[in-house]
């Protein structure tokens, strides 16, 4: 088992047609995803990849009725539509890889998907991956392998590095997330983790964390207050991100003196959990942690 | 993205919410006229888009015309906390009974907006939480829903208001909420908001800043940020997340999180970062070439490290962009790049062929550039 | 609450929703100069809030502004359906490729807003409904979340557009929603909604109806209802639910149930109701008295029956507006009151105190005030 | 049992000063209703025959966490805000006595209702009554008895003409239901029913219609298609009704050829209910149909 992903997993692709979603569904062909069908207005009878393309969700759900699990590559003026559609259409998992996505949108969309219980990855996000079995995201596949590593990340290219420094360790991962950059996500740090509680396939976790927000202090809070049931180490990019200024994600900013790096590293060690300096120290901590 | 406080202001009458009577005025002659019109002391309001702005001297009284004249003479024109002051706001100067704060704010964990309420304004928010958080009502609203007036009852209530002041501050904090919307804000507030001797509620203040992310809705309030320095704002007008540092090693790579890592990185071996340059997923040739030309426009740098791992990012743009780039800028520096990922190979070739030197491990590549940095001096 | 179609289109206009190029015109002159300017082929349209205009001669085709002067001669003044015509509506006549149906209405049982649309436009679509009811797309809309987009584009799909028929219909449909909400309809629709040579939809007809309650809202549409007689407005200006029937019996109660149970009562026992009249629950003196004023205006009654079962309504409230108007208005015919519930005693006492008669039963009052109405011919 | 409303029911009453809402706590009081407070914004502090008046209902729930249920008298215009108070205040019913409310709102409040699993009666109601246990509504208390006849109905003075009729006849009532004349409604009548069949209280049925919509064809399909477990008699409103008017209720408008007096009759009928022409001839309807 893993979690979010899995063999039985089969996807649709909004935005199919798109340059990211055209290339991105090749992609995941190429790595063994399901890919069942995508969705473009006004290119219904056309494919990609052999994948067929359908006018509405409607229509490639009613054609595929398998279909559980949506990605999405819709630019962000018609994102929120593309995941309403998807809400509306029996999804079980959403993943939104789309940036620039206002606020007020995914704010709307998250807690209507909430309200519905569909789970819904980013927006802003790299997606989800379990080596091996499902990539549905637009992660490099080969830099994963399967393992009992969970890896939960706000960030993209950082989770590729350490997911690579982990392969190259020998170490292989269950599950990665990416949960998404933006301030407001569908799941967060917190909520993975405990996805990754119930997950027997799962023996320790990778938490990569960035500047802004508290995700990282809540987990730390969660740690504090109900313990985890596995091991946990951390990297936290932007130690020397100076504050009040965005660092490129929407959500990647100190503001009002809150969401450090130092302050995120200290709540995190105070709860036990050992914060890596360097991409390197990963693998490294969780053979340490596995051991304990 | 913030806004100015008289556009502020604007969307708050437009909202029928009560603001002292005021001018925004661009030259000291204009405050004269507005001042004397106002026919009653005034403050004059620096418009500067920076926090702060009071104690370094951008908010002053007038109790005359000629005050008012005297005292827009001096300030505009002047540079406030580095930024060039451009236009004033002249305003009836009110004397409140009390000072309120009401506010909206996006709740990240809760994905909410937060409604909060105050019956300690005029003062610092962020100190007030610290100091007295039990003075600070705060109430997430459901964003499917909307903000009930009950809500908006239950916080006047709340903050000890009554009567008068009670259905004044019901009806302001509605209007507030609409405006929140309807310009994808996510930060409105009024702090002040004055108790007048009548239990009346006016505006003094009025801040507004936008989702950058839904600027495209409200093109009308697009804003250049004047806290950025010019290299900074041209790399956001080539759609480039970049920030300037102190150091003097330049930094590009793909994806925020790497950029921030990689300088994280770069400072773990003793080097200085002089920048974060994130040149975002699917970067196209186009796009790393004007990444490193704005990321050299920057003096002194003494070494340029490339970080990418390639995702949607291909290898080989990112080669193509760099050669092109680095062969118009006849680079005096050393160059680190460090490529894996997709269409590794195929990149790789384009920078061998061009003797650009590549490594596989960021931490290698990052002890490389801050040796090359500094061994040359 | 109807309005006009001049006053639908106005609102389509200004959601950017296309028309066909037209004029509102008051008078033959006006509509001259309008078919003049538009030069082309016009269609006037009579401006009566009532359904079958068409077929009663109220919207004519004119290839020339005299022609269409002459129309306008003949129907502007002239009654259609009942109703004088006191303005027309000239647009240009456009001729469709296809015509479509659209509009949204409330669906009682799935308390939803429905999406309906059809590739059968500029037909009835209750008869469509009846004929050939898969030529209907209906959709359920979430009124707590609104119409998204992708349902106004499955909406197209489904009625088999494609290209820039899909795009201008989506759009379409996505603003008379935003109509619909803004003003409170219960109905909004354009029928024919038509294809154009190139692809593109004009709203020929734009049709809608408010939400009687929520007039307040919106009080520039207020319209009264024309096709009520002059007694039912007098009626409803005094805010009593009054509908005139055929008979000669005048109906009083409270309650709409129990009204129409009065008046099928009295029809059970061979009587003909000459009205419906509802004074609601809580009654005043005032409005029971008006109530009986306005019933008595009918001519031809020959009895008048007043059944109240107090709930709200306190029966010595109406005791003393029945003996009110029944004093002022001399009264010539046979009453009948049955009155029992709230107060029930105090009305009693009140009514015996004044020599009119009442009984327990409604049904022993309905037969007797039958009885009384047609023995005394 | 009964349902709904019994002794356990403890009351809030919103717009409790106004002229309906003071005369009305009152009249339910007396009844032996268990009015526990009151919310009129601005008049915390007072008191309506005892009942302690609050600002705000989460003032009133906070300092009477036994309340359960709320009735409203809040004017049209405020009705909206009055029951989203409510809805938010934890109560498991929500009896809205308000008439002319916008159909928007009630659109909109229901839809909330209905997500959140709490129970509106009305718009546009007389309420709800347990005789002799609980009176949330403005019906006159002393024309009910206790028994087993369960009553559904559109109509407010209607059904207190029936109740009579019944009491007068011996037959008692478990419930009688208000559903509200407005096209939306919390709760429809064939809903009622659906309560009704699963109260052991409850022995028969009685449903008054009216004119407008298809609550009572709904009701007769229903019927036919899954049967109902306890004998149902009818009365319908409005067989002279004219079509195209509206008679009172909004609700109440025969339109395009549907929701006639004689379309309903015929429909419940045919699923073998008995529809009396009188009021007078219900009792007999219902021992005959109890006799079965």
């Amino acid at each position: 088992m893993t979690i979010l992903v899995d063999k039985s997993t089969k996807v649709l692709v909004q935005g199919a047609t798109g340059r990211e979603g055209s290339s991105h569904t090749l992609a995941m062909l190429k790595y063994g995803t399901n890919v069942v069908a995508g969705v473009t207005p006004g290119k219904s009878g056309s494919n990609i990849g052999g994948v067929p393309i359908y006018n509405t969700v409607k229509q490639a759900v009613s054609e595929h009725p398998e279909i559980n699990s949506s990605i999405i590559f819709v630019p962000a003026p018609y994102n929120a539509d593309a995941v309403y559609e998807a809400l509306d259409s029996g999804m079980k998992l959403i993943v939104d890889i789309t940036e620039h996505v206002p606020v007020h949108d995914s704010l709307e969309f998250v807690n209507y998907a909430r309200n519905k219980g569909v789970t819904i990855i980013g927006p802003n996000c790299p997606g989800v991956i379990s080596p091996g079995d499902c990539k549905l995201g637009i992660m490099p596949g080969q830099i994963f392998s399967k393992g009992n590593v969970g890896i939960v990340s706000r960030s993209g290219t950082l989770t590729y590095e350490i997911a690579w420094v982990l392969t190259k360790a020998g170490l292989g991962q269950s599950t990665a997330v990416g949960v998404g950059g933006d301030p407001i996500v569908g799941r967060d740090t917190v909520e993975i983790i405990e996805m990754f509680e119930g997950d027997p396939e799962t023996k320790a976790l990778v938490v990569i964390g960035e500047i802004g927000g508290d995700a990282e202090e809540r987990l730390a809070l969660r740690i504090r207050q109900v313990g985890v049931k596995k091991p946990i180490v951390s990297f936290i990019a932007g130690r020397q991100a100076p504050p009040g200024k965005r660092m490129g994600h929407a959500g990647a900013i100190i503001s009002m003196g809150s969401g450090s790096a130092g302050g995120k590293i200290k709540a995190l060690e105070a709860s036990g959990v050992p914060v890596a300096e360097l991409p390197s120290q990963i693998p490294v901590l969780i053979s340490k942690s596995m051991r304990q | 993205m913030k806004i100015h406080e008289w556009q502020a202001r604007e969307l708050f009458e437009k909202y029928n919410i009560p603001v002292p009577r005021g001018y925004l005025c661009r030259n000291a002659d204009e405050v004269r006229k507005a001042a004397a019109d106002i026919a009653k002391p005034v403050v004059v309001k620096a418009q500067i888009l920076v926090a702060g702005r009071g104690k370094a001297g951008g908010v002053k009284h007038a109790s005359s015309p000629d005050e008012a004249l005297s005292i827009a003479q001096d300030m505009i024109g002047a540079t406030i906390k580095g930024i060039k002051v451009t236009s004033v706001l002249v305003v009836e100067a009110i004397k409140p009974e009390k000072e309120l704060y009401i506010g909206f704010t996006i709740d990240r964990a809760m994905r909410a907006v937060t409604l909060i309420a105050s019956s300690e304004g005029g003062v610092d928010l962020e100190v007030l939480a610290k100091t007295e958080p039990e003075k600070i009502y705060r109430k997430n609203i459901d964003p499917m829903v909307g903000l009930h007036p009950y809500e908006a009852r239950e916080a006047a209530y709340s903050i000890g208001l009554s009567d008068k002041s009670a259905n004044d501050f019901t009806s302001i904090c509605l209007k507030i909420f609409e405006i929140f919307n309807s310009v994808d804000a996510d930060l409105a507030e009024s702090n002040p908001l004055a108790v007048r001797f009548d239990g009346s509620l006016v505006a003094l203040d009025s801040r507004i800043t936008l989702d950058d992310n839904a600027v495209f809705r409200h093109r009308e309030y697009y804003q250049v940020d004047e806290e950025l320095s010019p290299l900074e704002m041209e790399a956001h007008a080539a759609d480039l997340a970049f920030v300037q540092l102190d150091g003097d090693i330049g930094i590009i790579g793909n994806g925020a999180g790497l950029v921030m890592a990689t300088i994280d990185v770069v400072a773990h071996f003793g080097g200085k970062p002089a920048n974060f340059l994130d040149m975002g997923g699917g970067s196209s040739v186009e796009s790393v070439y004007r990444a490193v030309k704005i990321c050299l426009e920057q003096k002194s740098l003494k070494a340029l490290f490339v970080n990418i791992l390639g995702g949607i990012t291909k290898c080989d743009d990112v080669a193509n962009g760099l050669v092109r780039a680095l062969k118009e800028s006849q680079l005096k520096i050393p160059i680190t790049v460090r490529m894996v990922g997709t269409n590794e190979e195929e990149g790789r070739k384009i920078l061998s062929e061009n003797g650009i030197w590549y490594l596989d491990s960021m931490e290698t590549a990052a002890e490389a550039v801050v040796k090359s940095a500094y061994s040359r001096n």
